[in-house]
């Protein structure tokens, strides 16, 4: 049993001078054989293992990564968490990661600072206000907590906003999420870390999968850049990267893995206290607790696994960003960087079992991927253990590029007529 | 009183010109070419701000861009304030206002100051272990929490200053003037290269411009002296310019760099006015130079962040530059030559040395032995313990360090000081060439990263490529260029040099100290008050990457982005794991180098210019008649035409009436047009629309839909046979682009055997639109010569007219359900046809409709819109237009995905009428659809597409997609709003009309 | 009779830049591949097109525009009555190129505004918004190219030493020439 | 940002471009023939791959032709670029 995290410790361990903290999680070498590997050490992957392990009774699991965990787009993201989704399906996964968030720091006993400060998504034009208002209902219908605001009440709740009537494209209204917000990234990997070695988890960091045995229709283990390990079941939760590990089995995923670029301010004084995100001029901005003014840009349309993107993209969001917060002009960006995202055709995810048995893959998150880690692990986790989909991930499969029942969530956003 | 520390006249400020600043609140004087920082020091300022954690009092340390903690807000309160702006880069002017971030009531007696005495309750990652009890508490901690982070304080009005961006092409960058930029840019140029010269300070030189003594000599000159001569001679260069005060932010693949010019922050305000404040230069170079010096490093020991320590070069350069003394009894401190430099410098100008503290027992230079000539007492193999002094530092604790450098021995000594200098020896900046995809590797000698493989064109030369020395420089910065420029031989040749700096250096990088690490606080962050014990506790915990520690103690994610201590964090890393350096690997440098402006980045791309603005050749009319306008993609389109105060609603339906009852007019230019020509237009129609073409008689239109190759419609327009082999197509006014993009593509890819070209006349053409029952009366007094017989001219056909000497072209189709008739007339006649319109339709009330207007006329005819009643997720079959798809057809673009399992199913949405119980009520588009509110979960089959009040119905119509609802005919439903249900039927989407007899008519 | 109107009110002056729109100047797309079609072309205005990517050529009445291995721009040298729209050049290649199943003739002159432009710092003007590489393109006449100008589609042809012309879409002229005369008000 | 060369109107900035995803996906001449599973492996399966791709691009900025282009999506190194229809000039 890992020494509880609480005010309690920090104290006790001060007299110390913190020289008695245990690892957070230990750093073994792979064992030959294990009943489930997972490969991508990210929060998606390591929530997986977790409850693989808590809900599931399974003990011998291995994680392998890499490079080191919390690496990839969870140490990348601009932590938005919401869960005011169009459709049923969507709506029902990422709600279900949403009531997890509101328990999780105690779950893990790991501060993950989920902060529920409301997320607001602006409306420009009048097809933004359809859209908008279509899926607000939508969440009403389906338990999720979304209002519709008025110009005046989108002002009221960041008044930061620019809601003049005489900018290029005005805000005509917006919705507000109240459940949601943002969460420390890297604390989420952390912490899901933590909680899963403790459980006897082993987290294998800089240990690259090679190549993946099949025998038949049957996976066998993985090559790694530490050996060989057998296993009978693979989760995969590569994000970017998910297509390569695919091709090692021979199976193409209808993903492209494009560059997704952020930035932040330096830290300044709180200034904004929500999150805003504006799809038709492309700007999402929120605040985090260091100060920092949390930026997320928009992808390229190559696929690229460089972790780098074209310099206009970020010009574009910080023209739209000044464009609805003019007071931000003499801020500064203080860091931009880039993270790899796999994206597909209709913007939803996959949880899905494939034709190889024993392969599992998550992947397909896109740009919106940090949100639903916890659900996404426990979903997963759901899967590879039943060898079958949970209700709420069952249309998440890979079936649905062949058949035609896509999970659309761009909506068409088109401006026609 | 303050005291005057200026101690002679100095290379850079102006002596005689005098200006006066505001520093929290306190005036004061510097002189022309001080920086912030210079000035405060002359005033004998050190305590500038308060740290992000401890709130431990701060002073200047370094000068220049890598200064962690001297940060001030600059004219708070006002529209030109800024937050975080470094004291030693901002140049004083007269009338700067600066206060101090980060403490309240003030920088002397902060509050915040009390976490330095929590600072044992505060280690690394303190706050994912507490704040978790109760949960429900976590969002009270956060508030305390946010408070107390931030630095300075955001602006919280709009910025008066304008910024411009310009892109530079050229043979050659070169980023930095220091010697060995200087040397690169003059050779390139000379060799008839386009050469641009950057660097961010104001003046050219680097350091070796006050590099003033006869320990280092050019050609027999004090190498200061021959740089000038050096200078003068490039700044005569023909294809030569040279930016000063231009500092490269990022360095991207492909040679892309973005350098920020700063035009105006180093004059007085009122000067300020209408000039540009700074450009973003967007360079693309052939070749690019990166000659960016390199950086002192601090030392880590205990308490070593206190005011008044500062690195031993910023103090050379203070008094050498500047003529400021940042101490009157300054201790340096070393582990390499470099502080000699600075002793000496310091005696010339009469400023007392203490005493030199050296961590290396056996040291013999020339630059050591002039120092000790002037009686100043070196304490060598020694290190400091400790140092004191609240707001600026006192005295230091100093202990004899063992033979392995692993701990002090013997008794501490302590030596009284008011500034302390240190030199941990010197760091290359690579953070351009990392970020432009460089790899490093480690030289083990003196424990640096230098460049190993270049990514692009491009090469490091002197101090960041490793090269410390003048004798280094001069002889490896002229070989570097010769093979990177190709050319024979530079100027450099049989230079001869003279350095007296000996190169040994006793690298340790967590001095070590007589109390145990976890009681000390040795700065490795100075800004984020990251510790040496900070990185220990990490390792402890199982943070092995220097990622995972990086991100776990927040070193260097300061504003500085730890420019100072990153090299002492992986080394303290790499001590303690007993790992090799070279094997860690460095953090990722990310852009930018030094934090960008936000404006800067966005250039004049704002307010009017955030977005393009297409206009219609007829939008001066709608403006001038008071139209109110939507925004449609780009275009601004009339929305409605209020009249005596008119509200929306009111407007719309006096248009919608007249339109039905006489007639309307309406701007419809935004259309997208493509003009279709040659042999196999009619075959590639066939393919790319879901109905056929080829025996569509010209003169003849054709409405068609367009689907994505998943089978969703995408767009749809009337298409018209103008000849044989001749069409023009109309698009939504969104879809424009993206359709012609998306033929193009099919052409020229997959079927580049078709003899088709496509050519856009969206602007060319203007579309004026008459409808309603006297729309052939005002259209025959416009176009007289055109015989508008129903016979002759029957619902979707087309002739060519004219007016006047002026062709046009008219089109009898109709988007509204009436008789309607579009002419189509080059766009700068339009107005001009629009005023005769409007004039011919005088006697029938014609009436200018907008966009609303259109939108409903054409839902009382269940007309769809393109993506407002489609959504991409809807075939032709869920419209119910299963007459438009061609079963014969052999293929068309979509056609295969509606034969899919999940396509075809029968319970898909499908496109249907609804008519609400109270004919009043007008349903929220976008509003959910159910049949059972009893169900939980309740199943919505739905959404409410487009939704109005007929005027000429009189009643409530809209339109929506239902699950089945193909089958549903009559049925009751349920549209379920936050207060109350509204009960509607499903009807056909055809209001109006159903029989076409007014469109025939 | 019909008036005519444009976009682009009043000629703009300032330290070495002056900006005007020419107009009406008549302006054809032509389109092509086959070899009979450059000929028909050429013998039927006595212009031969030209071939090499990024060049223009000239003659009495017409300026002709690379745009594209197969799309040219043909414009009139002189400006047009504005109360009449047809064009015998037009006419002509209709029957010689669209008729004989050669290619392709679209009218496109009022599809773009011509905006010339005179003065030592037009390309000045144009790197505060353009990507393109103007340095050899400002010293070699004739040259052609299509690029971006403050985010905008447009086409440049270097006429002369400091005289160019400027094709841009009409509905993107007003905002595009606002956009040059601020840009120009700071050089 | 990349620097692209294209085989018509010569070096650009990429500003000027799209994209255009994996090339040499040829659609099939009789679609209905397909099976399901068959177009959507069409449609929508790709290859994705990190390392050396084949792709599409176009000019849209200025010629407005597509063309293909090898690009090592690990580094984003265009390796070469070629018109439609041409074989392409490395492996």
């Amino acid at each position: 049993m890992k020494n509880k995290y609480s005010i309690f410790s920090l104290i006790k361990n001060a007299f110390s001078y913190h020289e008695n903290w245990e690892k957070a999680w230990k750093d073994p070498e792979p064992k030959k054989e294990y009943d489930v590997v997972i490969i991508g050490g990210g929060g998606h992957g390591l929530a997986t293992a977790y409850y693989l392990a808590k809900k599931h009774n399974m003990k011998n699991i291995a994680v392998v990564e890499k490079g080191w965990i919390g690496g990839g787009n969870t140490g990348r993201n601009t932590t938005i968490i919401r869960s005011n989704y169009l459709w049923d399906a969507s709506a029902g996964l990422y709600d279900h990661a949403l009531k997890i968030w509101e328990g999780l720091s105690q779950e893990l006993n790991y501060n993950v600072m989920f902060s529920q400060r409301g997320v607001m998504n602006l409306a420009h034009n009048l097809q933004d206000v359809r859209d908008l208002k279509r899926r607000t209902h939508a969440n009403r219908l389906n338990g999720i907590d979304a209002v519709y605001l008025n110009t005046e009440e989108v002002k009221k709740f960041c008044p930061i906003i620019n809601t003049s009537p005489d900018i290029r494209y005005p805000v005509l209204g917006g919705t507000l999420q109240k459940r949601a917000g943002t969460a420390r990234h890297d604390a989420v990997a952390w912490g899901y870390a933590r909680g899963a070695d403790e459980m006897g988890v082993d987290i294998i960091q800089n240990c690259e999968v090679k190549g993946i045995k099949r025998n038949r229709d049957a996976v066998e283990g993985i090559e790694t850049t530490k050996g060989f390990i057998k296993t009978n079941k693979i989760g995969v939760v590569a994000a970017g990267h998910s297509s390569v590990i695919a091709n090692m089995a021979g199976l193409r995923l209808p993903l492209e893995s494009k560059p997704l670029q952020a930035l932040v301010s330096e830290p300044v004084k709180p200034i904004i206290d929500t999150v805003v995100m504006s799809n038709a001029v492309h700007a999402y901005v929120s605040q985090s607790d260091k100060g920092e003014l949390v930026i997320g840009a928009g992808t390229d349309d190559y696929v690229s696994y460089s972790q780098k993107g074209s310099h206009d993209i970020v010009e574009g969001t910080l023209n739209a960003i000044l464009e609805l917060y003019p007071i931000f002009s003499r801020m500064r960006m203080l860091r931009q960087w880039g993270g790899i995202v796999d994206i597909c055709p209709d913007a939803s995810p996959i949880i899905s079992k494939t034709s190889i048995k024993g392969l599992y893959f998550n992947c397909g998150w896109g740009t919106g991927g940090f949100k639903a880690t916890p659900g996404s692990g426990d979903l997963f986790a759901h899967t590879i253990a039943n060898d079958e989909p949970h209700k709420l991930n069952a249309a998440f499969n890979l079936n649905r590029f062949v058949s035609g029942d896509l999970v659309d969530e761009h909506g068409a956003a088109a401006v026609a007529h | 009183m303050t005291k005057n520390l200026r101690v002679k006249s100095s290379k850079l400020v102006d002596e005689t010109y005098r200006i006066s600043f505001k520093f929290n609140g306190t005036t004061y004087y510097g002189f022309k070419g001080d920086t912030l920082a210079s000035a405060l020091l002359a005033n004998n300022i050190h305590l500038v701000g308060r740290s992000f954690k401890y709130h431990r009092p701060r002073g200047i340390m370094t000068a220049g861009s890598e200064e962690p903690n001297a940060i001030v807000q600059l004219h708070n309160g006002t529209s030109r304030t800024e937050p975080n702006v470094r004291a030693t880069e901002i140049e004083i002017y007269e009338g700067l206002v600066a206060t101090s971030q980060n403490c309240w009531p003030s920088v002397k007696f902060d509050i915040g100051g009390i976490n330095n005495f929590l600072s044992p309750l505060l280690p690394a990652g303190f706050y994912y272990k507490t704040f978790m009890w109760p949960a429900s508490f976590w969002e009270k901690y956060e508030y305390f929490i946010r408070k107390s982070a931030g630095l300075g304080k955001s602006p919280d009005v709009p910025d008066p200053d304008i910024y411009e961006h310009k892109y530079i092409h050229c043979d050659v960058l070169v980023i930095g003037a220091g010697i060995s930029g200087l040397i690169a840019a003059k050779t390139a140029a000379k060799n008839g290269f386009k050469t641009l010269l950057v660097e961010e300070k104001s003046y050219l030189g680097g350091s070796t411009i006050y590099q003033d003594s006869e320990f280092f000599k050019i050609n027999n000159q004090n190498s200061a002296s021959w740089l000038e001569k050096e200078i003068n001679e490039v700044k005569k260069i023909e294809n030569l310019e040279i930016k000063t005060r231009t500092s490269v932010a990022a360095f991207h693949g492909y040679n892309f760099l973005l350098a920020r010019e700063n035009l105006t922050d180093h004059l007085p305000l009122e000067q300020r006015e209408n000039k540009t404040r700074q450009r973003l230069l967007k360079i693309r170079a052939k070749k690019v130079i990166t000659a960016t010096g390199s950086i002192e490093r601090p030392l880590i020991f205990d308490n070593n962040d206190r005011p008044g320590i500062l690195l031993s070069s910023a103090i050379k350069k203070y008094a050498d530059l500047f003529g400021v003394a940042c101490g009157e009894k300054n201790i340096l401190f070393t582990n390499n030559d470099s502080v000699y430099e600075t002793a000496i410098s310091l005696i010339q100008k009469g400023i007392k040395v203490q005493a030199i503290i050296d961590n290396r027992e056996e040291i013999d230079s020339k630059l050591i032995k002039e120092t000790e000539k002037n009686n100043i007492k070196i304490y060598k193999g020694y290190t400091i313990v400790d140092t004191f002094g609240y707001k600026r530092i006192n005295s230091v604790s100093i202990m004899k360090l063992s033979k392995d450098g692993q701990k002090v021995i013997g008794s501490k000594e302590n030596i009284s000081c008011d500034s302390l200098g240190i030199s941990g020896g010197w760091t290359p900046a690579v953070h351009l060439f990392t970020q432009s995809g460089g790899k490093l590797k480690f030289r083990d000698d003196d424990q640096v990263f230098i460049p190993n493989t270049y990514p692009s064109n491009q090469i490091s030369i002197g101090s960041c490529n490793g090269d410390f020395t003048l004798d280094e420089i001069l002889i490896n910065t002229p070989k570097l260029l010769k093979e990177f420029l190709n050319i024979k031989k530079t100027e450099y040749e049989n230079i001869e040099i003279y350095s007296a700096f000996n190169k040994s250096k006793r690298n340790i990088w967590l001095l070590p100290s007589n109390k145990i690490v976890g009681k000390t606080k040795s700065f490795v962050d100075f800004q984020n008050d990251a510790t040496a014990k900070d990185i220990k506790l990490a390792l402890r915990e199982g943070f092995r990457s220097i990622e995972h520690v990086k991100r776990y103690t927040t070193t260097g994610m300061g504003t500085d982005q730890g420019k100072l201590g990153n090299m002492h964090a992986l080394g303290i890393i790499s001590e303690t794991a007993s790992s090799k350096m070279g094997e860690l690997g460095t953090t990722t440098f990310r852009p930018p180098y030094t934090p960008l402006t936000f404006g800067t980045i966005v250039g004049r791309n704002v307010g009017k210019y955030f977005d393009i603005i297409r206009k219609t050749p007829i939008h001066e009319w709608h403006v001038e008649n008071k139209a109110e306008f939507e925004n449609v993609g780009q275009w601004k389109r009339a929305w409605y035409y209020p009249q005596n105060g008119e509200n929306m609603h009111e407007a719309v339906q006096r248009e919608s009436k007249a339109a039905r009852d006489s007639a309307g007019i309406l701007d419809a230019s935004t259309l997208g047009k493509i003009d279709i020509q040659g042999t196999d237009a009619s075959e590639f129609l066939n393919r790319v629309y879901t109905n056929a073409w080829s025996k569509l008689e010209i003169g003849k239109c054709r409405y068609g839909l367009m689907l994505n190759e998943d089978g969703m419609v995408y767009d749809d327009g009337v298409t018209t046979r103008l000849d044989e082999n001749h069409y023009i197509m109309t698009t939504t006014t969104g879809g424009a682009a993206t359709v012609l993009g998306k033929l193009e593509d099919y052409l020229q890819t997959e079927w580049p055997e078709l003899d088709v070209y496509l050519t856009s006349v969206t602007d060319h053409y203007a579309t004026i639109s008459v409808c309603g029952p006297n729309s052939k009366k005002i259209i025959q007094k416009v176009i007289p010569e055109i015989d508008l017989s129903d016979k002759d001219f029957p619902h979707m056909s087309f002739k060519n007219s004219k007016i006047g000497k002026v062709k046009c072209r008219v089109m009898r189709i109709s988007f509204t359900g009436e008789q309607s008739y579009e002419i189509n007339i080059q766009a700068n006649y339009a107005k001009s046809v629009w005023e005769n319109c409007m004039e011919a339709g005088k006697e029938f009330n014609i009436t200018p409709y907008g966009t609303e207007t259109m939108h409903l006329l054409r839902a009382e005819k269940g007309f769809i819109i393109a993506g407002q009643d489609t959504d991409a997720t809807m075939t032709p079959i869920d419209l119910q237009m299963d007459w438009i798809v061609s079963k014969k057809k052999f293929d068309f673009i979509g056609k295969r995905s509606l034969y899919r399992s999940d396509t075809i199913r029968e319970d898909r949405k499908q496109l249907v009428g609804l008519i609400t119980d109270n004919p009043e009520e007008i349903l929220e588009e976008g509003a959910q659809i159910v049949a059972d509110m009893n169900k939980t979960p309740i199943e919505m089959l739905g959404h409410v597409t487009s939704s109005y009040f007929s005027p000429n119905l009189k009643k409530s119509i809209a339109l929506g997609v239902v699950k089945g609802g193909k089958n549903m005919m009559g049925q009751k439903l349920i549209i379920p709003m936050e207060k109350k249900q509204i009960n509607v039927t499903v009807t056909d989407p055809v209001f109006l009309d159903k029989e076409n007899k007014r469109l025939n008519a | 009779m019909l008036n005519y109107s444009n976009v682009i009110e009043n000629d703009k002056s300032y330290p070495g830049l002056q900006m005007r729109e020419i107009k009406p100047v008549m302006k054809l797309i032509i389109r092509g591949k086959k070899r009979q079609f450059l000929s028909a072309v050429g013998k039927s205005l006595n212009l031969l097109l030209p071939n090499e990517a990024n060049t223009s050529s000239r003659s009495d009445q017409l300026t002709a525009l690379w745009l594209s291995p197969d799309e040219w721009m043909i414009f009139s040298n002189e400006i047009l009555k504005s109360d009449d729209n047809n064009y015998n050049v037009e006419k002509l290649l209709n029957k010689n190129i669209c008729k004989t199943n050669l290619g392709a003739v679209t009218d496109v002159t009022d599809q773009f505004v011509l905006i010339n432009l005179k003065g030592d710092k037009i390309f000045d003007l144009f790197e505060t918004g353009s990507p393109f590489n103007f340095n050899d393109f400002k010293s070699k006449k004739g040259l052609v190219t299509q690029t971006i100008l403050t985010k905008i589609d447009i086409i440049v042809h270097n006429q002369d030493i400091n005289d160019v012309n400027l094709f841009v879409r009409r509905s993107f002229s007003d905002h595009l020439f606002s956009w040059m005369n601020d840009s120009a008000s700071r050089l | 940002m990349f620097l692209i060369n294209c085989p018509f109107c010569g070096e650009r900035e990429q500003s000027e471009f799209k994209a255009g995803g994996e090339a040499h996906i040829v659609r099939p001449k009789q679609p209905t023939e397909l099976s399901d599973d068959q177009w959507a492996e069409y449609l929508f399966m790709r290859k994705n791959i990190k390392g050396i791709q084949f792709e599409r691009w176009n000019h849209i900025h200025g010629c407005r032709k597509w063309f293909n282009m090898v690009r090592d999506t690990s580094n984003d190194e265009i390796k070469a670029v070629y018109k439609m229809g041409e074989k392409p000039p490395v492996k």
